[in-house]
């Protein structure tokens, strides 16, 4: 009897549409006044639900574990001193979750009216057109100066760029940076075979040295990545005493006629 | 043209359009006044309601649109094919009742309400044709607004926007007697 | 069921079904006799005649099917020639502006650099042929896609693709530089 309760009571997190939802479920379950939220038991709560979500998708996740920041936060605000604010008045830390949970029970409750009324009108049924042959296949003219109005070739060149750039912003900007690193900014085998000779002839240096003629961030981001792909290969090894000393570059002898530094083809 | 011929042709032209025509279109087709249009057909609405007819008008804005009385539908389900019906999921009702009532809206503003991304529910309900882009806010980043249809009209059976159920403040209110009356119970126990 | 329901019943299932609906058909809506039903329908029929009413009920051997009423036809003309005043949206523009300078293009293109979905937008630019499919993609799905079409540059006033004003390089640079810029100011942080 006992276990069969408690799967009853236990709810799948996946049917909470989000952190907003499962706040207000533990709010009702309560039966706790909205507008006075036992922050600690409640929070409780939450991370117990929480922790039983745990192999679940990892988008979701974040969403319910930014909430779960959220009332810890406010549940430390609570054991602090009231912050007073330019009025005077003493803020309560949850003001501002009560009235996220409250726009959001607001259009909670009213997507369930919706819902109602859309059964209602599913009563109704439509028909599509019977239109006698000529008339249904007439197509009026569409003056196109008119449907163009005042869009002209540049301007349609402005809207495609302001698109593209609108996705461009999108894209994380650091990774976006590797890619071009690829692309043309920097050329990496130049980059490589620079590394490669100046390593050749000078088989003991600083990583330094090495910038001398680095023009760029992105050149010196190649240069760095070059090192670490020759100390992969064991062609050279790299020390550094600390984190601010500097990094000393040593090429390992193979032969007499010098470094052997294998062809870097490509670091893509 | 007498009024009985004028509600004839408006009759012929929602039977044959079946889509919903647009009041300039009824006025094109009778030579009248839009007002004038209108009012005819708002007559012929409310007396077919009267007469108890199969058929009704149903009005979206400014257009029009003939469909069976709600009715009928007992006796329609037994013979023709029920009208394709979507359930919608709560996180689709949820964010459409967000773009319904704040319209028009950015993603951001759905999100930031749900506290969940909210992008697949706004391009599902786009793909349902219940929301549509209105145009770009005049905002950092342009961000795309959102508006519902005229199938949201449609399927959820309004002739505006104004029609919808009302958002208030007191319904806020209610919800919070609803919470003290429960804490309050809880309290007794 | 009073005589006015079971006409109410008879009209809204020749209004839903749209085609001819056997006598059966309606029967079955009904509950009734087939032959009861028959001199119904065969009444109602003469009874619209006689009102001049818009719609008509077309009978063959045992079926029947409403329709408009021949004198209607002028006017579904009428409407259907009335000029309609086409406007191009944002989105449409924007879609527009994608197809031109990215084709030969997919719908998931679109959408994916809109960053929403766009079928209404491409449908509609189809509508009104200044987009068209150019063939299938050789690729899983085999998506269709789409260019301009000669509608286009006459609109523009063009004669090929080739004279559409060039990307702006400078543009490009800029955007990258933004975009390297944001890339330090976090890589410093």
């Amino acid at each position: 009897m006992g276990c069969k309760l408690e799967m009853a009571i236990e709810i799948k997190l996946a049917a909470f549409e989000g952190p907003l939802d499962l706040l207000l479920h533990l709010i009702e379950k309560n039966k706790v006044d909205i507008y006075d939220i036992p922050i600690s038991e409640i929070t409780e709560q939450y991370l117990d639900y929480i922790r039983q979500m745990e192999a679940q998708d990892m988008n979701v996740m974040s969403e319910f574990l930014v909430m779960a920041a959220t009332l810890l936060d406010i549940k430390c605000r609570m054991l602090l001193p009231k912050e007073v604010d330019e009025d005077g008045e003493e803020e309560d830390p949850r003001a501002e979750l009560v009235a996220k949970l409250l726009e959001y029970k607001a259009y909670k409750y009213m997507s369930y009216e919706l819902k109602d009324m859309q059964t209602d009108a599913g009563r109704a049924f439509y028909k599509g057109p019977t239109l006698p042959q000529e008339v249904a296949s007439y197509r009026a003219p569409v003056d196109y100066e008119e449907l163009l109005g005042g869009l002209t070739l540049p301007g349609l060149r402005g809207l495609f760029e302001s698109c593209m750039k609108r996705q461009e912003d999108k894209v994380d900007p650091i990774r976006s940076r590797f890619g071009r690193i690829e692309k043309d900014e920097v050329n990496i085998d130049e980059k490589a075979k620079y590394v490669t000779g100046y390593i050749r002839t000078h088989s003991r240096m600083n990583f330094r040295e090495l910038l001398e003629n680095a023009g760029s961030r992105m050149d010196v981001i190649v240069t760095f990545l070059v090192v670490l792909e020759l100390m992969k290969t064991g062609a050279v090894s790299v020390e550094q005493e600390g984190i601010e000393a500097d990094i000393i570059i040593t090429a390992r002898q193979t032969s007499e006629e010098g470094t052997d530094v294998p062809e870097l083809t490509s670091l893509g | 043209m007498d009024r009985r011929q004028q509600e004839a042709v408006i009759e012929a032209v929602l039977f044959a359009m079946g889509d919903s025509v647009e009041l300039g279109k009824l006025a094109e087709a009778l030579g009248e006044e839009k007002e004038t249009v209108r009012q005819i057909v708002v007559e012929m609405k409310k007396r077919w309601e009267q007469e108890g007819r199969g058929i009704a008008i149903a009005e979206f804005e400014d257009s029009f649109q003939m469909c069976t009385r709600g009715e009928m539908y007992e006796y329609l389900v037994r013979v023709a094919k029920t009208p394709r019906k979507y359930v919608l999921t709560d996180s689709l009702m949820e964010t459409l009742s967000i773009i319904a009532y704040k319209q028009p809206v950015t993603r951001l503003d759905v999100e930031r309400i749900r506290g969940v991304n909210s992008d697949h529910a706004v391009n599902r309900l786009i793909e349902l044709e219940l929301v549509m882009e209105l145009g770009r806010m005049d905002a950092p980043g342009r961000p795309l607004l959102f508006g519902t249809t005229e199938q949201f009209l449609r399927s959820f059976g309004v002739k505006s926007l104004e029609e919808l159920p009302r958002l208030n403040e007191g319904k806020w209110e209610e919800f919070k007697q609803e919470a003290e009356e429960e804490a309050n119970l809880s309290l007794q126990v």
